[in-house]
């Protein structure tokens, strides 16, 4: 019981959190918002016996918001992370449709007769996972690894301004590096 | 035969193309700018690598890898052979535009990866597959879009990225409402559970899925980034985006489709998206004046007739077959018309295509050949693919979807023909870039994949043979 | 003459002068086209002399199932010579007559002899057909010879059409022949089934009739005198417009074998003699006069034909083909020399050249009908079969004939006439009026004159007992002999007529004068309206049916703004009301259907552009508009696969 | 042999074009043998020829195309097509010969005709639904780039017509194609395959669609009233040699579809609705015939007269349908008749549009108010015009009366009321009478001043085809010889 | 602690998220209604893991969703600042060239 009403709680955290994510004036603010929604979500799913999962998804956001939160002042470059303000369009559109879809997942959701539990949860879980992913699933953790890859170059392609050609020159042997600001380790 | 195996030398064309990006990727860091040909060469030597390896193992045996996740038929080998040699022709219109660029070697390392991604959805036989093969197609696709770092590179970068990440989105939700219901995401456990499941989930579910595969595939509701990313991009890659990915995106939905009960009426959500796609695809079209955006829309119109097939998948024998002749025959001809715009980096306009039927009648025979066999025109390899499709969707028992197929083929004449019209006219004096000669990679591609589109329609029988053996 | 030889010669009979005339029109060889067109003549002319005493029958297979058969049978046997001879002699006056182009003259003459001899000859309905049709183009370029005027032009264009239109009957005939199962030979027609043998009479009778120049068609022929005067005597006088008479002599049996086609024929023929005897009697153009007289006395022959008298009718034919062609080749040697053809400016021409007078009064005679001259024996053989099929008939024939014998005896007494002193002015101001003319006669022009003297004087007797029992009996009837009192009524009666005429000026009937209108007629019943609908079609075509298939696209246009209305409610987010909606779309569609009328059909590209724009509008570059479009797709597809099962 | 045929023009224009070394004269010359061979190739096939009998084809080629949806490449000739393929050998022969003296772009339009002419045959010798869409479709193709790339006046937007339009009715055509693969069993897109089925027969609705389909796509490239409206602009500005092509030898693709496909694939929903061809015949000819008359500009007006004639043809195989005991003769005879007249007016219309090729080429214009007593400055053109029109006309003795009577001789004997159309004879005559009067004669005036008259090159592209009407007109056996037994095949096919 | 409850929640974050990324003008903004989205697929993975079908698999669609959001998250801000970079802005409306 202690545990059902935990858990509505934390759904009622997580999405009370989410919506403060677009109400409160300032973006650092709402970077803080979403983490919390976050780690409320993360622990509902150590509710539901996935620990590790549960773990990873709380770690992973707390870091991700704090980097989130650097990179609004960091890179925006005018700072509005730290000033009120609204950037909002289609506000009744965007609430209609939100509300829309709210109720046809919920009519869904209450309507559905659900099937019963197939199975049982393995004694333990995560080396099920494990287990799972070095078997019958390798072959998605086989391809995530080249997403990754994929994500870093496409990632840096598309923020870096600057190539090594234009640091090191068209032949790469320009030393030291034709750099704006001076960095990096020795110097 | 062992499905429950891992064997993956079966899945060694992606293993190779994968190989071949990092190669490319790191051998990049180490040349010279104006020496990046190099990696070209190396990702080059990857994908014919790998198309190799794909034809042999076409000529093989259907087999299942990665304990059943994986399909190796002669679906995944038309695929993977024509989505290799469709990459390997961007390559060639990149050696014009990109040549000596900065970003050159990313650049291929990127259209490896992807490439990749496409290879597996083309395989996947398992949800989770076609997520993260979903993943893998999408990421380097916003790096490739926004690489040149123009404004409308930017933006075109920017709205693909976010159109992606929805339906990215989506797609797991889909996956996770039929893991729910069904308790797998393997194909071939997914059919008993979904019939006894409830309707409206694996409805949520179905519809989620296929959201994603249609952006990948970019027909409606999620196209709206393909003709911004055919505009704003290079032309190598906007080539690269509306053809490749395309393929490992449409034989995912096949498979898809293959997978589902019959208790959904799946076949008229899809063939109502068809008809979505077609239709808005070719009156979008109509008014446009940058060639590439005009085959950006072409393309959406495209992918609605990719999507006949796939409404049919299962009721008709010739589905499959149709489905794969007209991959083949599109990817071909989509190229080819790609690579006039190429040759032609500076021509932004149709109507700076004026004259170019006189001062260079090959590359404009070329273009008259890929245009019409976009249309549907005989021999060229769309028309055998319409024509089978359009056969197939009617011997399905869907004639209205195929009169709906010769109708949006009627009113695509009008876009094209547009264009064409304007080669063969008198040239104005208004375009001073119409002395810029034609770039010559691009220039002899297009001759090459125009003859190509129409060799495959008049050999289409020997791909017919390959694609039902 | 072996079997073969004469088949040779029926083929050569209607060869030769068809290729010889188009070498002749093809080639134009202006030196040495007249004598190759006259050895022509003369060989066919024997040729049709051969063939005539040999009756032979030849035949190729020719299309729908029928052969292209040509035969000599007795009736052919008349006609073929007849039509030879006058060939022959019209061409040796033309070679006097005709100055310039005569190589195209003589080539198109040659062509149409060959078609009046193969339409004498065919025994088969494409044969005769093919021959008809034939005839009825080289009239058109034969009116029209001389090009430079636009008025001979359209005159051989009436002609041409108002022929064709009656030809329209063959076609039909031919038709009904098929389906009636009897066969295209001409023999075969009466076998036709019954009812189909109505359709192939009356097609036949329209044809022949056409042709004739009988009512309602007579018109033509006036118009046709536009053309040179040889031309009026060949074929308006002994090919062509005979031929019309020759086709109904042919199908009399058909004729017969329906009730009803024979008395039409012979009431059509008697009451075209009547009152295209009234015409003649009003014109004061001397052609326009034998013209009119011309259908008159076709209409003898095809009251023969009606009321089976078929040598009569023959003999008629050829008799008058004699008589006419000579008053025509008359009337065209004092028109190159005088310069005029009006009666009043020939006052006393025949006094000027004596032989062409007398000639020409031989003719004259005949044609009145004057004892013992050709026509007056022809004619009393129809009308002797008139009297015994119906008094009234037989009155009107005698009528006709009492007018015949009033305008030749005007004829008679104009050329003869002593011109007084006060007259000659009056005379002299009408020569040159239609051309400059020669003040000449040649040898050239009058001796065929003499010869068709010679016909017109004792063609009769082939109505006569001896040579006429033998001609009808090789026609396969029984000779009729009209009565003496009849032939001496008829005889007097011409007699009569022209003492009247002498003594007192025949009446000009005003009525007739203008050919009873029929041309006026037709160009306000038929060519005019035809006109009017022609070019309403074509207004039609340009401004509507051109555009009817954007009007077409101009609907789906409609249809796609009732879905970007559907698509601006979703993203409004509003809900407009159904009858807002339904309004809405009907005033889409009205403004979709005048586009519809005032577009034009490559306003389909248009309609297809505006429908682009509606397709486009989704495409807002907002990207929160394509949030909002693609979960509402998405939703809505979800939805779709929970109602459809 | 076919093959060679069919793929001679085609290797030339290849050859043509990859080879810009060769001199414009040269590619004229090259242009002008080619076809010589390519005719007297099907003057070899048609000594050859001997009646394949029913369901068969003479010279039989079959190589397998798309095995998947049994297509293949299927080609062979009979009565209906050999006529056919002959006409069109000597059409494009004769516009080898006119275009010599000709030099815009000559090895382009060389290139491309040669293709068309690749193509035509192509379309007369397939046996297979794909092969025959498959010409059907690059004829489309091929005429746009001569009339956008030759023509005069308003020609984009003309070719653009043309192309959509036409375009249309091939899709429509594809429809039923696919229509009819589907209903067959096995599915076959074989002709004569199909022609043995009759694979709707028995279901009315689907014959009734199919055929519909069928019929709409014919009769848009026919064209019949009311689908015609795209010729008038199209031969206006095509060049000359395009327009005697596209009326000469293109439309004979629509009209050679309904005895080659519709009637002997679909019999059962061809007989019943036979009336609406009938009427649609009746109508094209009547209407194109008064159009035609009202018209002042020459070439519209020899468009019109397509619209007329093609209507007879459209009418003769509609009473082919009216299938009724002891008709066979007469339905045969009209189907013998429209297939004549799908020859002669082949010859005879390309002949009349390479003379009105000279008029422009003269004078700039086509309105016939312009000109006046042409007889007298160009009496050699004089001359054949009138040959011309009298030929186009149905005068007896030319290639066009044998056609004219025996589809009026059949489609009477078989339905009375057909004998309506014999009006469009009637029309027909006065207008191209009044053509006549208006250009060749009167005073010589306006453009007829200092008009040259046929050239060499002129003459002998246009003298042999009227004189091949002539012979036609007066031995008409050789032909009806071969065209009589497949008519009777044909007749026997709707009749079953 | 029912399946019922956990997915209502997870709609209502999907919901919420949703709106966000319709209403947001700022790319960040419109990114941080997506990953709410993703939360919501996380929770709801989670819970049909649990209540339906407790197997391996599900674990691994975890993980995937998690590894999903984290890729996507990182090419969102390389987007976020190459649109920043290239037209000086950081809103979607702003960058509307490519239209119609």
């Amino acid at each position: 019981m202690l545990v059902d009403i935990a858990f509505v709680a934390l759904g009622v955290v997580a999405v009370l959190s989410g919506a403060a994510v677009f109400v409160v004036d300032s973006m650092a603010r709402a970077t803080y918002a979403l983490a919390v929604s976050f780690v409320a979500v993360g622990v509902q799913v150590l509710f539901l016996q996935q620990s590790y999962v549960g773990v990873v998804v709380i770690l992973m956001m707390v870091m991700e918001m704090a980097v989130m939160a650097v990179y609004m002042v960091m890179f925006m470059g005018m700072n509005p992370a730290l000033m009120p303000m609204s950037m909002v369009h289609s506000n009744r559109t965007a609430v209609a449709t939100a509300v829309l879809t709210f109720l046809l997942l919920a009519a869904g959701i209450l309507v559905v007769d659900w099937p019963a539990r197939r199975g049982s949860p393995p004694p333990e879980v995560t080396e099920a996972l494990g287990e799972a992913l070095m078997g019958p699933q390798m072959l998605v953790m086989a391809v995530i690894s080249p997403v990754m890859v994929a994500t870093i170059v496409a990632g840096v392609v598309l923020a870096a301004p600057r190539t090594r050609y234009d640091r090191f020159g068209d032949d790469l042997r320009q030393r030291p590096p034709d750099d704006p600001q001076p960095g990096g380790v020795g110097r | 035969m062992d499905s429950m195996a891992m064997r993956p030398a079966l899945l060694l064309p992606e293993i190779v193309l994968f190989l071949g990006a990092l190669a490319a990727l790191l051998g990049g860091s180490f040349l010279p700018r104006t020496r990046q040909w190099v990696t070209r060469v190396v990702a080059s030597a990857a994908l014919v690598l790998a198309a190799a390896m794909a034809a042999v193992a076409l000529a093989g045996p259907t087999a299942v890898a990665m304990e059943g996740s994986f399909t190796v038929d002669p679906s995944t080998g038309v695929a993977r052979l024509v989505a290799t040699l469709g990459a390997l022709v961007v390559l060639a219109l990149a050696a014009d535009e990109i040549d000596g660029s900065p970003r050159e070697s990313e650049t291929y390392a990127l259209l490896l990866l992807s490439t990749t991604g496409t290879l597996v959805l083309a395989g996947a036989d398992d949800l989770l597959v076609v997520a993260v093969g979903f993943l893998l197609t999408s990421v380097p696709l916003y790096g490739l879009i926004g690489i040149t770092g123009t404004a409308v590179a930017a933006e075109a970068a920017m709205k693909t990225y976010l159109l992606g990440a929805l339906f990215g989105i989506l797609l797991l939700s889909g996956v996770t409402l039929l893991y729910g219901v069904s308790g797998t995401t393997s194909y071939a456990g997914l059919a008993d559970p979904l019939a006894a499941a409830p309707r409206a989930v694996v409805a949520a579910g179905v519809v989620g899925v296929l959201g994603g595969l249609l952006f990948k595939a970019g027909g409606v509701p999620a196209h709206f980034w393909v003709p911004d990313a055919a505009q704003g991009a290079g032309g190598a890659v906007a080539a690269f985006l509306t053809t490749v990915p395309k393929i490992g995106a449409v034989v995912a939905a096949y498979r898809l489709v293959g997978a589902l009960p019959d208790t959904l009426a799946w076949p008229l959500l899809v063939g109502v998206l068809a008809v979505a796609s077609m239709t808005v695809g070719n009156l979008a079209a109509y008014a446009q004046t940058d060639p590439r955006r005009l085959l950006g829309w072409s393309t959406v119109s495209q992918v609605g007739y990719l999507l006949v097939p796939v409404t049919v998948a299962g009721r008709s024998d010739l589905a499959l077959p149709s489905l794969l002749l007209y991959l083949a025959g599109y990817t071909v001809t989509n190229l080819a018309a790609f690579a006039v715009t190429t040759a032609f980096p500076r021509r932004r306009e149709l109507s700076a295509y004026r004259g170019v039927g006189r001062r260079y009648p090959w590359l404009a025979a070329a273009l008259v050949v890929a245009l019409l066999g976009l249309v549907g025109t005989p021999p060229t390899a769309v028309f055998v693919g319409k024509l089978t499709t359009t056969a197939a969707a009617w011997d399905a028992g869907y004639a209205w979807l195929a009169v709906l197929v010769l109708l949006n083929t009627l009113v695509s004449l009008f876009y094209y023909l547009r264009w064409i019209a304007a080669l063969y006219a008198r040239p104005t004096t208004e375009h001073p870039e119409d002395g810029d000669p034609p770039a010559p990679w691009s220039r002899w591609t297009a001759v090459v994949t125009a003859g190509l589109s129409a060799l495959v329609g008049v050999g289409s029988g020997v791909l017919w043979a390959v694609a039902t053996a | 003459m072996s079997h073969g030889s004469a088949q040779t010669a029926l083929w050569l009979l209607v060869l030769l002068p068809a290729l010889v005339g188009a070498v002749l029109v093809v080639m134009r060889p202006e030196r040495v086209a007249v004598p190759v067109s006259l050895l022509t003549a003369a060989l066919t002319a024997v040729l049709a002399l051969l063939v005539a005493l040999s009756g032979p029958q030849v035949s190729v297979p020719f299309m729908v199932g029928t052969d292209l058969a040509l035969g000599v049978d007795a009736l052919s046997a008349l006609v073929v010579p007849t039509v030879a001879v006058v060939t022959l002699l019209v061409l040796v006056f033309s070679a006097g007559e005709i100055g310039r182009s005569r190589a195209r003259f003589h080539g198109l003459m040659l062509l149409f002899a060959a078609g009046a001899l193969l339409t004498a000859t065919a025994q088969t309905l494409p044969g005769l057909l093919l021959a008809w049709e034939v005839m009825g183009a080289t009239s058109f370029a034969l009116i029209g010879f001389w090009w430079h005027e636009q008025h001979r032009v359209s005159a051989g264009t009436t002609a041409f059409l108002v022929t064709r239109a009656a030809d329209v009957g063959l076609y039909l005939a031919a038709g009904a022949a098929l389906a009636g199962g009897g066969g295209l030979a001409l023999a075969d027609l009466p076998a036709a089934s019954e009812g189909w043998r109505h359709v192939l009479a009356a097609g036949v009778l329209v044809a022949a009739l056409g042709k004739a120049a009988q009512l309602p068609f007579s018109f033509w022929l006036s118009r046709a005198m536009e053309g040179p005067s040889p031309v009026s005597a060949l074929l308006h006088s002994a090919a062509m417009v005979a031929m019309g008479g020759y086709l109904l002599l042919r199908t009399e049996p058909l004729l017969a074998a329906t009730g009803w086609a024979g008395p039409t024929a012979a009431w059509v023929g008697a009451t075209t003699a009547l009152l295209l005897g009234a015409v003649a009697l009003a014109q004061q153009d001397l052609k326009q006069l034998l013209a009119a007289s011309t259908a008159a006395q076709l209409g003898f022959v095809v009251m023969g034909a009606g009321l089976g008298a078929v040598g009569g009718g023959a003999a008629h034919l050829v008799a008058h083909a004699s008589t006419k062609a000579l008053l025509f080749l008359a009337a065209g040697a004092w028109l190159s020399a005088l310069g005029t053809k009006q009666l009043t400016g020939l006052r006393g021409a025949a006094r000027r050249w004596p032989l062409v007078g007398v000639a020409s009064a031989v003719g004259a005679l005949s044609l009145a009908g004057v004892a013992p001259l050709a026509l007056w024996a022809t004619k009393d053989a129809v009308l002797a079969v008139a009297l015994a099929r119906s008094p009234w008939l037989y009155a009107v024939g005698l009528a006709a004939a009492a007018l015949s014998a009033a305008y030749s005896g005007r004829i008679l007494l104009t050329v003869w006439a002593r011109v007084p002193a006060a007259d000659r002015a009056r005379v002299v101001q009408h020569l040159d009026e239609e051309q400059e003319g020669t003040r000449h006669v040649g040898r050239l022009e009058t001796l065929p004159l003499l010869a068709l003297a010679l016909g017109a004087l004792t063609l009769g007797l082939l109505a006569l007992p001896p040579v006429g029992d033998v001609l009808a009996r090789s026609l396969g009837e029984q000779p009729v002999h009209p009565g003496l009192v009849e032939m001496g009524v008829s005889a007097a009666l011409a007699l009569a007529v022209l003492a009247l005429v002498r003594w007192r000026p025949a009446p000009r009937p005003g009525w007739a004068r203008h050919w009873l209108g029929l041309e006026l007629a037709v160009r306000a019943v038929v060519v005019g309206p035809t006109l009017a609908l022609a070019r309403a079609l074509a207004s039609f075509d340009d401004r509507v049916l051109d555009r009817a298939v954007g009007a077409a696209a101009a609907g789906a246009v409609g249809v796609a703004r009732r879905a970007a209305a559907l698509d601006d409610r979703v993203l409004d987010g509003a809900v407009e009301s159904g009858s807002r909606g339904t309004t809405r779309l009907a005033r889409v569609a009205a403004r979709a259907d005048e586009r519809g009328v005032d577009g034009a059909v490559e306003g389909l590209a248009a309609r297809v552009r505006r429908l682009g724009q509606v397709a486009r509008r989704p495409q807002s570059g907002q990207l929160h508009h394509y949030y909002v479009q693609a979960v509402a797709v998405l939703a809505v597809g979800v939805l779709l696969l929970l109602m459809v099962r | 042999m076919l093959s060679l045929i069919v793929f001679l023009p085609l290797l030339a224009a290849v050859g043509l074009v990859a080879l810009p070394r060769l001199g414009d004269g040269a590619a004229r010359w090259v242009w002008v043998a080619v076809a010589a061979v390519d005719l007297a190739l099907v003057a070899a096939v048609w000594l050859a020829y001997e009646p394949p009998g029913p369901g068969r084809l003479a010279f039989e080629e079959r190589v397998p195309w798309i095995p998947g949806v049994d297509s293949s490449y299927h080609v062979g000739v009979d009565g209906l097509s050999l006529p056919l393929m002959a006409m069109t050998a000597v059409v494009f022969l004769a516009c080898a010969v006119f275009a010599l003296r000709d030099d815009d772009r000559p090895r382009t339009r060389a290139a491309l005709f040669l293709f068309l002419q690749s193509v035509s045959l192509g379309l007369f010798a397939a046996a297979d639904l794909i092969l025959f869409f498959l010409f059907f479709d690059l004829s489309i193709v091929g005429m746009y780039f001569v009339i956008a790339g030759w023509g005069h006046g308003d020609r984009g937007r003309s070719a653009m017509k043309f192309f959509l339009y036409t375009f249309l009715g091939s899709l429509a055509l594809l429809a039923g194609f696919i229509g009819l693969y589907v209903a067959a069993e096995p599915h076959t897109f074989d002709m004569v395959e199909l022609a043995r089925q009759t694979p709707l027969d028995g279901s009315p609705t689907a014959g009734g669609l199919v055929l519909a389909a069928i019929l709409l796509g014919l009769a848009v490239k026919t064209p019949t009233v009311p689908f015609h409206t795209w010729l008038p602009p199209a031969h206006t500005d095509a060049p000359a040699v395009g327009s005697a092509v596209l009326a000469g030898v293109l439309l004979k693709m629509g009209t050679y579809g309904f005895v080659r496909i519709a009637m002997p694939m679909l019999p059962e929903a061809w007989r019943a609705w036979a009336w609406v061809v009938v009427v649609v015949g009746v109508v094209s000819v009547v209407y194109g015939a008064l159009v035609a008359l009202a018209q002042t500009d020459l070439k519209r007006m020899i468009a019109y007269t397509s619209v007329n004639h093609m209507g007879y043809v459209v009418l003769a195989v509609g009473a082919a349908g009216i299938v009724a005991e002891g008709s066979e003769q007469a339905r045969s005879v009209a189907v013998t008749g429209a297939v004549t007249q799908m020859v002669s007016h082949g010859i005879v219309t390309a002949a009349l549009f390479l003379m009105a090729g000279v008029v422009w080429d003269r004078a700039g214009t086509y309105d016939l108010g312009s000109f006046g007593g042409l007889a007298g400055t160009a009496p050699r053109l004089a001359t054949l015009f009138a040959v011309g029109t009298f030929a186009s006309l149905g005068l007896p003795g030319l290639s066009g009366f044998i056609a004219e009577f025996q589809i009026f001789a059949g489609s009477i004997a078989v339905a009375p009321v057909t004998a309506v159309a014999l009006v469009g004879i009637l029309i027909t005559a006065a207008l191209f009478l009044r053509a006549l009067q208006r250009l060749f004669t009167g005073p010589t005036r306006g453009a007829s001043r200092g008009f040259g008259d046929l050239r060499a090159p002129e003459l002998w592209a246009v003298a042999p085809l009227l004189a091949l009407s002539l012979l036609i007109g007066v031995l008409p056996r050789p032909l009806l010889g071969v065209v009589e037994p497949a008519a009777e095949v044909v007749v026997q096919l709707v009749g079953r | 602690m029912t399946l019922e409850a956990a997915l209502l929640i997870s709609a209502a974050i999907f919901s919420v998220g949703l709106y966000g990324a319709i209403s947001q003008q700022v790319v960040v903004m419109v990114m941080m209604g997506l990953e709410l989205m993703i939360n919501a697929v996380i929770l709801a993975a989670a819970a049909c893991w649990w209540f339906l079908a407790p197997g391996p698999t599900g674990q691994v669609l975890l993980m995937v969703v998690i590894a999903a959001m984290t890729l996507e998250m990182a090419m969102g801000f390389a987007v976020a600042v190459l649109l920043h970079r290239a037209r000086q802005t950081d809103m979607t409306d702003m960058a509307t060239d490519l239209s119609r």
